[in-house]
């Protein structure tokens, strides 16, 4: 018996006795204290375990909750919006009012699609200009609504493309930040699967930025920083050890607020509980953002990133 | 005589006196050997064919401020190597290397200065330090720097030659492009310009944020300018690219830029600039 | 059996029981004889071919709010004919013509009315006085539905139909799109959403100023969608158009609007918005 | 003897006496007031009876000032700045930095061009949907500089073209009037040729909006309005009565808060007048409007705009 089905046990006994307290009012406390102790342990181990690398892989699996289908998922209406009213529309960058548990905002997020042609259309999730023109236009829609705003980021990156370059795909990055930096109500991003450099950034300055356990953060991916660095783009999963890309290394630096835990396997094993687990922590943070006032929550935002990295005498 | 390519690439120093005054340089672009000082006078542009050599950070310095008015910021106390990075080489030791090659402490210098007369704040990046990538130092000195521009009410000048963000220093690194956008904010809530110099080469997430923020924008004559590098664009998508594609013109006729200078008029243009913006005539 | 093409160019009314009444429609597209109750009850999209007849601003109002909710707003008093306008016809006999053809006092109408129980404040231009066009009094009674919105708190839903600028009243007629966007301003200050519905034809001066400027903007199928029209392009530049161009597919396509929604659905899609924008769920 | 030329020779007569006057000290008062009411009622007379169509005709000159050349003439320095950010640059609606008078300022201009070459370049000042943006990128640049917007009209209207429309000329013209009704400083627009249509009001929602004399300001071309009314493009004549497209007519409406005189046989006949002439006028009007404070600056602007044209009870 492996460690993961040595976990689903203790997790099924613990379950068990949970129903036995509760139908028959015995008094368990102290069992499932033990047991709840060891499912821990037993869970931060295993996932301690798995590799940069392999939460890589977890990351970019195509049947990973994310795009469409977990923003329908995710909230009780969605209205999508369309066109960066000066170029066009991307399919693989795309937004929208909705309402989640009761609360108006605007969601941002990326889609990479599941079928082939939906990939081909969406670029594996990698945006193009018009797709950070658009955001940035959904981002002052929501701040002239005193919307808060959601994204949910899933990139390798932005399209290196000659339509991306012409269209100023570097000015349109930009831009987001600016805007999401000086947004009238509470922000909060989500790293749902990759979250690949510029183009993830361009979503990602928020109030709280959360992340899912397998889901990754990089300036650069494993592959580039392995071929540009050690000249040897099989170095990869060394490259991903190296450039501490996981959740947890993340927390660790202080970059990210929450580490949300996938279900066992990774989240594509258990979509619903994903899109639960991601709900739950959004509201949370929502709910505590909500009750600061503007000044206060664009100071402590100001704040966060005017001190990122920076932890010495200078700071 | 040896002759040693530097990571300028187009800038090929020979020799001659030892390894620290080399007298003569040679054009990579037409094999001309140039006298160094010769040079100098020409602002690194080959006086035979024309072509840019790079600059390096103090030498821009020296090329756009009037003379004995630079003072520089102290360096930002920053730990250094917050991942304890390393791929072939540890990463304190290339900063070490860097350091010895360049005399500088980081990518970027920045201080305060006078152009014709106008105070202004001003920060270069030197792309001959680890590609004039934004790390934590150089991104919390671009924060300072502007900070100052803005309490001071000088404009603030940014010269970029960057490849991009600083692998090394991983997602720290990768933020720092939202530092400089909250530095570019204090500017902007100031009513304080902010002009964006673009050279060879302004890439990655340095154009990705501060570089594509300013009220005017320059390209300098022989700027590469663009997110992603053409030879990714090529592996990745397999587009042919058009001739010029990411040259300062290119920049220019797409609507990216402002005005396209050549290195020889770039402290002139800078001055004719300071005089509509400065807050005094 | 007379047949009288109005001005809405696609809607043709076939006379039977006397002006007033006629009770069949002859569809344009496919020369489908159609029962005007059937046309009524199918939106006035022909159940043949699915071609688009114009609606008439109480028709569309009907088509888009629950049934007895709408309260028209009174119209704006304002000086008719403010240049004294003649070309061929006197503007004023051309006012009083459209008035006696539309039962409407001007292009626009306004009130207050709920969607799905949601309330909100709705102006409709109508198409068949003097081709929606934008005058003085539109103007003002566009300003005055916004300001009303903006009080209220109410979604703010302007539907287009529009040649643009009423030519008759000159640059006052121009100057109301300054005066529609100082509305739009109002609903911004207050964080009141705009929803903007674009049908047959959006164009000119109204399309260039409120129509353009909505937090979200839908097309109708079969919208015409452009700041010129199709002639005057082709022949001020010679150009050949696109196949679909300035269709709603081709704003959609284009990012110029943010949904194309068949007719049978717009008010269907209106709620669904409207679900995602009330300040109440 | 026809009048204009005995409107010159009183002119001369009374330069003579002033200079008279002052190199020998003689009064001469009572005679240089009767010959300058003289004057001042010929050239109303003459001026009056410039039909609006002989106006349009002026207004159109190829060699009427206006463009680059007038910009540069009008400012102490000039620096153009270009480019949308987005797709492109447009030569016929141009703009940058200016000093006027030691004032910091963001101008914004029409080019129609002088040579053949240059005005097919810029389409004889027709505008396309890069130019506006343009101008909405320029306008935030002076709203963040705190510095005052001076725009000089002279252009048929926007260029009516297929990538004009599909890049959103309307959507830029809208985003331009609404940047200038929000712009934080003192605005001042001139009509210095033609006013044409939407492609004039994008950059004329000013606090103050000042005419040159034989300029026009229209919501259709006279030969439009001719063909699509009268069915007859030869009533251009009639039509541009009827539209009430003169300076005098439009003060007059209360739309034109200062009609700027020309020198005798219209602004082309004298550059440098012409351009002293705007010049001393819009120091005036940015003079007392920056005198206003902030407040009263942006709730006379938008008082002016929510009334116009409506003088009924209702207003
Ligand atoms: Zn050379
Ligand atoms: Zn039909």
């Amino acid at each position: 018996m492996n460690e993961e089905e040595r976990l689903k046990v203790l997790e099924e006994k613990a379950a068990e006795l949970r129903r036995l307290a509760e139908q028959d009012g015995l008094d368990l406390g102290a069992e499932l204290a033990v047991l709840e102790r060891k499912i821990a342990e037993l869970r931060r181990k295993l996932y301690a375990e798995l590799s940069p690398w392999a939460r890589v892989q977890l990351a970019r699996r195509p049947d990973r909750p994310s795009g469409l289908p977990f923003v329908q998922a995710l909230c009780e209406a969605f209205f999508e919006l369309r066109g960066d009213r000066v170029v066009g529309d991307d399919p693989a960058l795309r937004g929208g009012l909705a309402r989640l548990a009761g609360n108006r905002l605007v969601l941002l997020f990326h889609h990479r699609g599941s079928t082939p042609e939906e990939q081909r259309a969406s670029r594996f999730g990698m945006a193009s200009a018009q797709g950070y023109w658009k955001a940035k236009r959904l981002m002052e829609v929501a701040a002239r609504l005193r919307l808060p705003l959601l994204t949910l980021i899933n990139t390798p990156g932005a399209y290196p493309g000659v339509q991306a370059e012409a269209h100023n795909v570097a000015g349109a990055i930009a831009a987001c930040i600016w805007a999401m930096l000086r947004h009238p109500a509470p922000t909060v991003a989500v790293i749902l699967g990759e979250g690949g450099s510029g183009g993830a950034v361009a979503l990602a300055a928020a109030d709280r930025v959360l992340m899912l356990e397998n889901a990754t953060y990089s300036v650069i991916s494993p592959e580039g920083a392995a071929s540009i660095l050690w000249k040897d783009a099989k170095v990869a999963p060394k490259a991903a050890e190296a450039l501490r890309l996981t959740a947890h290394e993340l927390y660790a630096l202080g970059v990210v607020d929450e580490v949300i835990p996938e279900p066992m396997g990774g989240a594509h094993a258990d979509f619903a509980a994903t899109v639960e687990a991601v709900r739950e922590a959004v509201l949370r943070h929502l709910g505590e953002l909500s009750r600061l006032p503007l000044d206060e929550l664009l100071r402590a935002r100001y704040k966060r990133y005017r001190h990122v990295g920076a932890q010495g005498p200078g700071a | 005589m040896p002759i040693r390519k530097d990571k300028r690439e187009r800038y090929v120093e020979v020799e001659v006196s030892g390894p620290r005054e080399p007298l003569w340089v040679r054009c990579e672009a037409c094999g001309e050997l140039i006298f160094k000082r010769k040079l100098q006078e020409n602002q690194y542009v080959c006086p035979r064919c024309g072509a840019y050599f790079f600059l390096s950070a103090r030498e821009r310095i020296a090329a756009l401020t009037d003379p004995e008015t630079f003072r520089e910021f102290p360096p930002p106390q920053i730990p250094e190597d917050p991942l304890g990075f390393a791929d072939q080489v540890p990463y304190r030791e290339r900063l070490a290397r860097a350091r010895q090659e360049t005399g500088l402490g980081e990518a970027l210098v920045a201080g305060e200065a006078r152009l014709a007369g106008y105070p202004l704040t001003l920060a270069v990046l030197d792309f001959r330090f680890i590609g004039g990538s934004m790390g934590v130092a150089v991104g919390e000195a671009l924060y300072l720097a502007q900070a100052h521009a803005a309490r001071a009410r000088t404009p603030f000048v940014f010269v970029v030659s960057s490849g991009g963000a600083r692998v090394q220093e991983g997602v720290l690194a990768l933020l720092q492009m939202v530092k400089v956008v909250a530095g570019r904010e204090l500017l902007a809530q100031e009513g304080v310009p902010y002009i964006a110099v673009l050279t060879y080469p302004s890439t990655g997430g340095v154009l990705a944020s501060l570089g594509s923020l300013a009220d005017v924008t320059l390209a300098e004559e022989g700027a590469l300018i663009g997110f992603a590098g053409p030879r990714v664009i090529e592996q990745t998508t397999g587009e042919r690219l058009p001739p010029g594609f990411q040259t300062a013109r290119f920049a220019l006729e797409h609507g990216l830029v402002d005005q396209v200078v050549p290195r020889a008029q770039l402290r002139e243009e800078l001055a004719r600039l300071l005089r509509v913006l400065a807050e005094e005539p």
